[in-house]
């Protein structure tokens, strides 16, 4: 049984096709990466899959049921998480707070309790700010528990959407150019955090640049050019395909 | 019955024609530099209190509706220089509560300059009512409708063939990419408030005639444009002008057949309406967010 | 909790400044001043956790504020309704109403949404000014003290404890919620709505939350100031009340509540310091707001307390 | 005081408060407090008001003040708001320890601050119009304008002599106009007249050609009344010459001012309004009491300022007269001595009329007091009767 399933998904803006007819599924414990040249449709198609758009034409899957339609937090609470390519943090908070605000869905979210700070309240939070530290210490962000997210580095940052993704518990995780900016040894650091948490169980969705990394730790790759699919394989499969060496790896050879 | 339709329509024209010369203010600083300016009001209130007292001071009109253009003009730019330029990084709601102080400065400012009164000014062609299938309509109405029409001529001239104009107009698109092809983004941030107070100055005068003027005047009018400039999409010039003449005649229209005590309130609920419908205005840019 | 965090910290001195300020006192018009300034204080810690900690704006909150006076007002001397309830029965129907009208409103941004809550505060302001067989009109109405369970709140230091006790309730209610699960995600719509939504934060209902929760306190403290006073007029919504609330808040600091208590204090006392230079008051005032918002974007408290912490880390 | 400075903000306080009282070293000053709106909507009342009150304390005081005792004036701007006006009647009666108010340039400003008054006890003359001020009567409230309904009264009065029985009334929906409006409605009937066309307008409403439009076309109507003040009327008038409605067009006692005929401009001519004597003070008959009074105070002002005089600075003159002449007769500051003394107040001729005051009228002016004029050739003329 496929985690998720895309089925002949399209999205137009202005009559130009971002993703067209896109079909393609992502097996539980993979991960799956989305290669394509810049402007490929890859964000867009992120943002179909996790609720940010509307599909034009076309269905998500997500556990077997049909997603498409459903709102990112509907989403969030059936076990999707992701990131992002420009970063969306929240540069209002704490670094960890930025975690805890991942962790919602675990904690007790009416209204009268966070108001009154009940006894209850106070014991969640706690909890779930030792979860937010350990989960901090997982992506590598050990020296900023007491930071102020408008106070990192941009490396950094990618590491804190990584970590409030994965406070949610997501069953699936999409990762939108998590290398993106980051120099060599930040890289390999994010590679490896990819690892881990692919390790633990959780199925992960890359789109990526970084050629090196997404041959390196993929399972399985779909490749897209003008918002369609081009190619799909293990990346050795993909890395023979001639029109992906056309279209893309073509390029810059 | 049809006469006084027609009538409801010159007196929403009329005051639509005034909205719409304040809303394309708050248009043209939105665009340069996503302002709202709460002080555009201001420049509306100098334009007809300088020229008002300049003229009963005994200087000829066409000389004192130059000067105090002049000093609308003056005005916007040190406004810009020395309140919106240091704080261009901040928030929106902290430069609104900027503009808002510039406006109660100006305000304090205008009525210690000149006083607490109302003046007017004359009428540019005189106060015989022009009689049009029953209903009637001020000359200076006419004046007011006129120039609104030049104005937008020669603003859709200056940013389309001018230039400088394609240069403001670029930053109002991209500031960045505008700053690397070598226009100067502070430039246009100046001209764009000069530009807006020269505006809001030509409406104050050519409305003075009909609606007199006093240190306070700029209140409504600033709220109006504001209104107009949001229901036509902000930034939009066109939106501003459409926006100002639908607030203005659904008043006069809900004056006529439904209760004048609520027409603000009417105007109010068409505005909240349309942007239930269409969040960013009627003319508004519809990009979807980029994320 | 020790001493030291904002929240303990920051209510002790509170309350120290509540008890101790009134040894200054020499008449009871420094109380009516204190009374005023801290149900401002009331009102813009509510208002800033709309707009300082989920960056929604609001020009239309002083149509709530007179929405609650109003209400107090008219189901006591109308309809004998006692003042506990007409304030509660107030404060809940003016959430209904925030409930309605925040859904359709609070999709739009910036100054659209500013255009928006500005006409529904003026709408209000109409209503108020139009209905006068109910509201007495632009004249205004008259009520009574308030009293509840035999025992009625007479005198202006009275209402200063009162307004206190109530002050310091709210500040705690308010630091309790943005330390919250709820209060996070308040915090997350303002840092970026799609990033809260994606870890499952329905941004929209939090938004409308928020919008309740502040309506709410400006209807209760409607209520107490019209009981207080005695008297109202519908000018307490107009929209000059509104942005005058909102200067408040933002001069204060956003984000902050003890910031929206002294916003909510200086721009109180201001008009009364500034009554003694007469026509130059207007000028004064605006300069102020435009000099504290160009060198302190922030607002006073944030930008006081981000330079004590630079000077301490310097030494 | 001292300790005043233990907290900085109610230092901040004091501070403003000690720059008004500062120079209070004379030897027991009489302290008369005011609260007038100087600015906002209703400044072009609370202006006059305070130009008169500062002008006529500073000459007494040149004069040797009253009873050998200086007078000490401090007056506050509420800018139209009630509850700023409640505040500072309140810092007057506390602070300040004034021992009589004046003010209240508006009926809403008023009103916020009769309570607390009420409760002081202080000697309080209001400036401002409405009926409600005196009625029901209110131990230590008093006024010296005419009601809103006097002058509705005064208007039917003249319309029903000429025949009229269906009029269309317009008026401004803020405090002057719509109170005034309110009262029209009570009094219409008693002069067999009938509004058949009721419309309103915003104080800053640059067009009123769709309201007059409606009422032009209700049927039958023979006159038009319109209640507002501020720029308001002017534009009134302007459309309603410029939709050429043929029947009279009356004005309340709120234009009584020459500014109105200055923005009006040639529209003004023929408008109908009540008025008191002193905007016609010239052509008041030479047996009239009014007229020495209302000529000089006239020409001081005028002297004075290089402006017209309005009747809403008369309204301050006269509470101060009144004031004084009841703290004379008392022989004392005492408040209630005071109080009672106002409520005493026989045939003083004022600006506004004839006042005489009792325990039952605390306005003491009578409907005589009102003169309709007209405006001819840019000027007041009184109607013949």
């Amino acid at each position: 049984m496929s985690l998720l399933q895309v089925e002949s998904l399209s999205k137009e803006f202005g009559g130009v096709h971002a993703v067209e007819d896109l079909t393609f599924t992502v097996e539980p414990g993979h991960i799956h990466s989305i290669i394509g040249p810049n402007g490929a449709g890859k964000t867009t198609l992120f943002n179909l899959i996790t609720g940010v758009y509307t599909p034009s034409a076309g269905r998500v899957l997500f556990q077997d049921r049909m997603v498409s339609g459903m709102k990112p937090y509907e989403l969030a609470a059936m076990g999707m998480s992701r990131t992002f390519q420009n970063l969306q943090i929240f540069f209002n908070m704490k670094a960890i707070e930025n975690v805890m605000v991942g962790n919602h869905l675990q904690l007790n979210r009416s209204f009268l309790p966070s108001f009154l700070r009940l006894p209850g309240v106070v014991k969640g939070d706690r909890a779930c700010v030792e979860t937010c530290v350990e989960l901090m210490e997982f992506v590598g962000l050990g020296k900023y528990l007491d930071a102020d997210a408008a106070s990192m580095p941009y490396g950094a940052l990618k590491r804190l959407e990584v970590a409030r993704a994965l406070a949610a518990k997501p069953k699936i995780l999409l990762l939108d150019e998590p290398a993106a900016g980051l120099n060599a040894t930040e890289s390999r650091e994010i590679d490896e955090v990819i690892k881990r948490v692919a390790a633990s169980g959780i199925t992960v969705v890359l789109v990526e640049h970084d050629m090196k990394m997404v041959m390196g730790i993929s399972d399985h790759i779909t490749a897209l050019d003008y918002g369609r699919k081009l190619a799909e394989g293990t990346p050795a499969e993909v890395r023979a395909n001639p029109d992906v060496i056309k279209a893309y790896l073509g390029a810059h050879a | 019955m049809s006469a006084a339709l027609l009538q409801y329509l010159f007196s929403g024209l009329t005051s639509g024609a005034i909205y719409a010369l304040a809303g394309l203010g708050f248009a043209i600083i939105y665009n340069a530099s996503h302002v709202i300016n709460f002080a555009q009001g201001e420049f509306i209130m100098i334009g007809g209190m300088a020229s008002a007292t300049m003229v009963a001071a005994g200087v000829p009109m066409p000389l004192a509706i130059v000067l105090a253009l002049l000093i609308a003009m003056a005005v916007g730019v040190i406004l810009e220089k020395f309140a919106i330029e240091p704080a261009r990084n901040a928030d929106v709601v902290t430069i609104i509560i900027i503009t808002i102080g510039a406006s109660i400065f100006l305000r304090g400012a205008a009525q210690i300059i000149w006083d607490k009164e109302f003046h007017s000014l004359p009428a540019f062609s005189g106060e015989n009512p022009i009689a049009v299938l029953g209903a009637t309509l001020m000359p200076q109405s006419l004046w007011v409708v006129g120039v609104a029409g030049v104005v937008i001529v020669a603003l859709w001239w200056f940013f389309n063939r001018t230039m400088f104009g394609k240069a403001m107009l670029a930053t109002s698109h991209n500031r960045l990419a505008a700053q690397l092809v070598g226009v100067g983004v502070k430039k246009v941030l100046l001209a764009s408030f000069a530009l807006s107070a020269l505006l809001g100055a030509v409406g104050g005068v050519v409305v003075t005639p009909i609606t007199f003027t006093n240190y306070e005047a700029g209140i409504m009018l600033g709220l109006k444009g504001f209104s107009a400039a949001v229901l036509g999409g902000l930034g939009n010039g066109t939106g501003a002008i459409v926006g100002g003449l639908i607030v203005g005649i659904v008043e006069a229209l809900a004056s006529g057949y439904l209760s004048s005590a609520y027409k603000d309130a009417i105007a109010f609920i068409i505005i909240l309406f349309v942007l239930f419908f269409m969040p960013n205005g009627l003319f508004g840019k519809r990009g979807t967010d980029r994320v | 909790m020790n001493m030291m965090t904002p929240r303990t910290g920051g209510l002790a001195l509170l309350a120290v400044i509540i008890t101790v300020a009134p040894i200054g006192f020499t008449n009871t018009y420094f109380y009516d001043v204190a009374v005023n300034a801290m149900f401002n204080a009331i009102l813009c810690i509510g208002l800033n956790l709309l707009i300082g900690y989920a960056g929604q704006i609001s020009l239309g909150h002083a149509g709530f504020l007179a929405l609650g006076a109003y209400g107090s007002a008219i189901m006591t001397t109308a309809y004998g309704v006692p003042p506990i309830a007409a304030m509660l029965i107030s404060a809940t129907v003016v959430g209904l109403i925030a409930f309605v009208v925040g859904r359709p409103i609070l999709k739009l941004k910036g100054h659209y949404l500013a255009m928006a809550t500005l006409g529904i505060g003026i709408i209000i302001h109409i209503v108020l000014k139009t209905e006068s067989k109910i509201t007495g009109g632009p004249d205004g109405m008259s009520l009574d003290n308030f009293s509840m369970l035999g025992f009625t709140i007479m005198g202006d230091k009275m209402w200063y404890w009162v307004a206190g006790v109530l002050l310091i309730l709210s500040a705690w209610l308010a630091l309790n919620l943005i330390d919250s699960p709820v209060g996070r995600a308040l915090r997350a719509v303002h840092g970026s709505e799609v990033g809260a939504e994606v870890v499952g934060v329905d941004t929209s209902s939090y938004k409308v939350l928020v919008f309740v929760v502040s309506a709410v306190f400006a209807s209760l403290v409607g209520s107490l100031f019209a009981h207080k006073n005695g008297f109202i007029t519908p000018d307490i919504g107009s929209f000059f009340g509104s942005v005058h609330l909102v200067t408040m808040v933002v001069l204060g600091g956003m984000a902050s509540v003890f910031g929206s208590v002294i916003g909510a204090v200086i721009l109180t006392l201001l008009p009364q310091v500034l009554a003694a230079v007469e026509q130059y008051e207007a000028m004064i005032l605006g300069g102020i707001m435009m000099g504290t918002m160009i060198f302190m974007p922030k607002g006073l408290l944030p930008s006081i307390l981000a330079s004590l912490k630079r000077r301490e880390a310097g030494r | 005081m001292q300790k005043l400075f233990k907290w900085g903000a109610t230092a901040v306080v004091a501070a403003g408060f000690c720059a008004v009282a500062g120079t209070a070293n004379a030897a027991d000053p009489i302290k008369i407090g005011a609260f007038l709106s100087a600015t906002g909507p209703a400044s072009f009342l609370g202006e006059p008001e305070k130009k008169t009150l500062e002008m006529y304390v500073h000459k007494l005081n040149k004069d040797g003040g009253v009873q050998g005792r200086k007078i000490e004036l401090v007056v506050y701007d509420d800018g139209g708001a009630g509850d700023k006006a409640s505040t500072f009647a309140k810092r007057l009666i506390e602070s300040d320890k004034v021992d009589l108010i004046i003010g209240g340039s508006t009926t809403a400003t008023t009103m916020a601050a009769v309570p607390l008054i009420e409760r002081a006890g202080v000697p309080f003359i209001s400036l401002a119009g409405a009926v409600v001020i005196v009625e029901p009567v209110k131990k230590w409230v008093f006024k010296t304008p005419h009601t809103d309904r006097m002058a509705a009264e005064k208007v039917f009065a003249d319309m029903q002599k000429r025949g009229i029985t269906k009029i269309g009334m317009i008026s401004e929906d803020a405090g002057f106009g719509k109170s005034g409006r309110d009262q029209s409605l009570l009094v219409v009937k008693n002069y067999g007249i009938e509004i058949v066309a009721d419309e309103v307008y915003s104080p800053k409403d640059p067009d009123v050609t769709a309201q007059l439009t409606k009422i032009k076309n209700a049927p039958g109507v023979q006159a038009v009344f319109n209640f507002g003040f501020g720029q308001g009327p002017a534009i009134v008038t302007k459309n309603f010459k410029q939709l050429g409605i043929a029947v009279p067009l009356y004005q309340s006692h709120g234009v009584a001012s020459k500014d109105f005929i200055k923005l009006a401009g040639p529209a003004a001519e023929g408008v109908r309004l009540p008025a008191a004597g002193l905007v016609v003070p010239g052509q008041l008959a030479a047996t009239d009491p009014q007229k020495p009074v209302v000529t000089a105070f006239k020409k001081e002002y005028e002297e004075a300022f290089k402006s017209d005089v309005s009747t809403f600075a008369g309204h301050a003159y006269d509470g101060l007269q009144i004031a004084l002449a009841a703290i004379l007769r008392a022989g004392s500051t005492d408040k209630a001595k005071v109080r009672d003394e106002i409520e005493k107040t026989s045939g003083y001729v004022g600006t506004g009329g004839l006042v005489s005051m009792s325990p039952t009228d605390h306005m003491g002016l009578s409907l005589s007091a009102f003169h309709m004029v007209e405006i001819k050739n840019g000027d007041w003329m009184l109607m013949k009767d």
